[in-house]
């Protein structure tokens, strides 16, 4: 009867699964979606612990699992409300590290327990007691999990500036020997002798742990949230393993989900970006572009003094501020607002543009702007911008480099050439803000700064909105 | 050959789940919009953290004398709950900032 | 009740395997434009004639003796053969018309 | 071994159904799809053929079924190939009814099967040998499929002239009544004598015929492919309970996916023509409505004579066509694709404009253009067709009618409020051929034709085209 209700609340738990990556999806429906998993994860998860029977009895040791739920809970639920918002990806992949240890740890405890069981019956190696296909389960989900910890925790060092990219010579050669090495040792575990297979099986793991490192190492650092979302779907499958070895549908259904959807969403990031998967995983995109944009002849410029710029805007009708990477670096969001709520006082109509991967994570932008409480109906998509453009009077641009690139339109040789971007060139004038001429993200030269209805405006991007707005404000 | 044509039909309707299962994550989430990239990720990630169920099992079945199984299951609910609590937590914060403020 | 849920539980994978095609169906087929309606139509017509197959398994099954079955059964393979064949003939047929002529 | 062969085959065409459909619903791949779809088909049927094992031997009467096939196989080819394009919908509908049938007889020789075990077990009901799954999994494929039998045969009348709607008051209760009567037959069945059981049996099936019947008669002619499709959602639902009859997974996972998208794309159906599944069902939509239309008042309207409306054209620059119903009605398709060449050949730039559902199935005007040999590049959608319109100096109405009615844009009150019209009101001049004043379809006046840029040009489509032609030719 128990375990028939278990069953039952297992299914459910994964349509909530399924309808909630759907609502996801969609703006409209993507918070309850998230309410809507949630609910059927709880649901999955209590019924577990007090209708589960493994071999006719109950659960046991309910007191330590009621009180790892609760420090995982606390701690859980207490980072999720602190982090910053611009700091997102870096928890994201955090838990994402959890996860995959989580994975990780409970195959690695089955593991145990054949071995005990093998002991006991006194044989010598695994494949005597243990069928291949539910051999291969644990180990992969020993595999898959520790390199999705390990890698998220690189990622997560790379976001939050802990670790640096390293690049070395044969460094893809390297990896794959180490992947090659993680195999064989998988392999070499089940076929030798019992006592032999414990350790190697923990060499296993630990070669997994290492090339989880070496995997993420080489990719540049804003290139995260694409391998994050990979690690993410490599949990997946880790979770579904588990699911495999339980025979627990609720778990497989929800690993293997979470396995393809999140496969097909690194695919869809990359494409968003105009790049390939492969492209981003060899991470050779900076480094080979940022040479040739050395090479690229620079024309000429023309600054525009503050108070020049503060003019212009106080006295225009239409403003529209297209923020990019750099407004975050600065943290200027909240400098912003306040010049767009000082603007519209003095009768301009201000807006937002914005690109979908401006920033370094798809909708870094939107979740900044938020932060600094600007209103939602004031933020334009692409599309919408672009239609907006021609009769707009002036573009801010506060440290976006790349998706105002007309070089994405323009120059088929370009690495961004076919991303779509934000058409600033339309505006009657445009001001530019940026500390100096380098390039950004994708390394190379930007031909919007050398037009004529363009002037730069240097510096950092909050001092430079605070000196702005202090300017209009004495106009 | 014929031990994996064995295999598969034996395993045949637990196959058909994973091979559904695989369409509809790549259907489900086709139409997805740039901007929910990031939410989207994250959601997936709580929804992984399904494994915690593995992890509850495992403690709830472990000996009362068996410290490596309890000390590390113990762990393995800690880290899966952190995946699953954070993760929903997480992503209804970032859509929070994301509804349109009316 | 309770022979409702052990009804259930006995028979989850197929229940599963039910559940994640109602959801693929409704998925795979969303996005159509309305002048593909009638193809598609024709074509989902098609598809289920894969009731054929249970019309071979009866007629293959029956004794010879039992003309009820050899008479019925081998008029469901006619009939289930045209569903098959016809649907997948008429569906080319029609989106040939919606080809581009190049 | 063969057997776990087969269950590879059941996989592989589970996987093309699946990507059939998906293929199909995409303009470009929509025919590889079907293709797709026939091969993992056939891969079915033959594995079934040789592979399949009932009790451990293998099928035998293979002479009987390669026959079945055969004769199937040829019918089935020679009249999809034979039938006209602009019958296709009564074609669908037939092969549909084939396959209900199909599922019906299958269910009803499991039902003998059950019987003779039955008896020869010595027992007095059903309920003794039979779960309640298994003969609930045999009676709705016998109710089911016998439904869709009949449905589909009225429908098929319908769309061919041979039925006439039929409406009587109180209808709706009678077959409310009748679906009753149905599921009593079916229960009683299972728990009454051995012997009775036997017959009742029977008389679920027929009263499922006549309900079949009943439950199409009153719709109206025009919703057949509505209908057609949902009767084709149901056909689905037969042949899955086929699948768990036999605990067969190609012919579950087809049947399921054909009645979940099948059930989605009639209700797709209903809203591209902006009406619900239940008002099309209830069939009260013509009636009401066309009584309504007498209520309005008629304006005045101006006509054209044949060499006017030649001459306008002849020497236009872009005359766009608008196809609808009369079109296909008067077969008129020729001589329109003739008159498009001769303006052409003088100069005139020639388009046509699609509206999604012109006519009485979607994608009707495509099938009719294409069989005249349209060239596929003249044909806009509605979206391009409303951009265009405002440069056009002649639209040319042929036979449509609720297509280009204003009022479902500018009359909320209007059944066909909310549908998305082509907006021909925008060119220079509008030239609307139909027989008479009388509405179209949804039996409502339109505004368009009082308009004062508005001529009509009375007479059947082929009659005026020739005429047209005839014209031109002596300018
Ligand atoms: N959103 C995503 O999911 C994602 C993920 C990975 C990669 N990317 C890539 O990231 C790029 C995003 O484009 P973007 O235009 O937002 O950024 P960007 O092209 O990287 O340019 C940012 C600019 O901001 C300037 N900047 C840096 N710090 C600043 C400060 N404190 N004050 C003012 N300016 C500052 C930099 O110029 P100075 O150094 O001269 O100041 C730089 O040129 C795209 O190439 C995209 O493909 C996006
Ligand atoms: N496509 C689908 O899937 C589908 C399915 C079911 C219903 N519908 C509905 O059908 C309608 C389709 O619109 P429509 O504009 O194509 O057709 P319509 O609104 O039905 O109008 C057709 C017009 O053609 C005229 N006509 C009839 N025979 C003719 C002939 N021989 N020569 C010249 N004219 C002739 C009729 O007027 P006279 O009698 O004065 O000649 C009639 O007004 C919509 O309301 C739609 O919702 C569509």
């Amino acid at each position: 009867m128990g375990i028939d209700l278990l069953t039952v609340f297992y299914i459910a738990a994964s349509v909530t699964f399924i309808l909630g990556l759907k609502m996801l999806s969609n703006p409209a429906t993507a918070r309850r979606g998230n309410l809507i998993a949630a609910g059927g994860m709880t649901l999955a998860i209590i019924g577990t612990i007090f209708l589960y029977k493994n071999e006719g009895s109950p659960l046991h040791n309910l007191g330590w699992i009621f009180l790892g739920i609760f420090i995982g809970g606390l701690i859980g639920t207490m980072t999720a409300r602190k982090v910053k918002m611009t700091a997102m990806p870096e928890m994201v992949s955090l838990f994402n590290g959890m996860g995959g240890a989580c994975a990780a740890l409970i195959s690695l405890l089955e593991f145990e327990h054949l071995f005990e069981a093998n002991r006991s019956e006194g044989l010598s190696s695994f494949s005597g007691l243990v069928q291949p296909g539910f051999y291969l389960t644990i180990v992969t989900g020993v595999i898959i999990g520790t390199v999705s910890f390990a890698g998220s925790i690189i990622a997560w060092g790379k976001l939050s500036g802990n670790v640096k990219d390293i690049v070395f010579r044969g460094q893809h050669l390297t990896n794959i020997l180490f992947l090659a090495l993680v195999l064989a040792a998988a392999i070499y575990t089940y076929q030798t002798d019992l006592d032999e297979a414990h350790i190697y099986f923990f060499i296993t793991a630990g070669l997994a742990f290492f090339y989880g490192i070496l995997f993420v190492l080489p990719i540049g650092g804003a290139d995260m949230p694409v391998v994050i979302s990979l690690l993410n779907s490599f949990t997946g499958v880790a979770a579904a393993c588990g699911g495999f070895l339980y025979n627990n549908k609720a778990m497989l259904t929800g690993g293997i989900l979470v396995g393809s959807a999140g496969t097909l969403l690194t695919i869809m990031m990359c494409k968003a970006m105009n790049r390939s998967l492969l492209n981003v995983l060899i991470g050779s995109f900076g480094a080979s572009a940022s040479s040739s944009a050395e090479n690229m002849e620079q024309g000429s410029y023309k600054s525009i003094s503050l108070s020049d710029a503060a003019m212009v805007m106080a006295y225009s009708q239409k403003v529209l501020i297209v923020p990019g990477y750099g407004l975050a670096v600065a943290q200027a969001q909240y400098a912003c607002h306040e010049l767009e709520k000082l603007l519209t006082e003095k009768g301009v109509d201000v807006k937002y543009a914005i690109h979908p991967v401006a920033g370094r994570m798809p909708g870094h932008m939107n979740v900044l702007l938020a932060e600094a409480d600007v209103s939602y109906d004031l933020l334009l998509e692409m599309e919408q911008a672009n239609e907006e453009f021609p009769a707009t009077d002036v573009v801010l641009v506060l440290g976006a480099n790349d998706v105002v690139n007309p070089a994405a339109k323009k120059d088929p040789s370009s690495p961004i050439y076919g991303m779509p971007i934000l058409d600033v060139e339309l505006a009657k004038t445009c001001i530019v803000n940026k500390r100096s001429m380098k390039p950004g993200y994708a390394g190379i030269e930007n031909a919007l700064f050398f037009q004529p209805r363009t002037s730069m405006l240097f510096g950092d991007a909050k001092k430079v909105l605070q000196n702005l707005i202090g300017e209009i404000r004495v106009l | 050959m014929s031990q994996i044509l064995h295999w598969v039909s034996d395993n045949q309707q637990i196959l058909y789940i994973v091979i559904l299962m695989i369409f509809l994550g790549v259907e489900v989430i086709g139409r997805v919009p740039a901007v929910l990239h990031t939410p989207l990720m994250s959601g997936a990630n709580a929804i992984h953290g399904v494994v915690i169920i593995g992890a509850i099992i495992v403690m709830g079945k472990a000996d009362q004398g068996n410290f490596l199984a309890l000390g590390l299951g113990f762990l393995a609910v800690i880290l899966g709950t952190i995946n699953v609590v954070g993760g929903f937590v997480v992503t209804d914060r970032m859509l929070e900032m994301f509804k349109k403020k009316t």
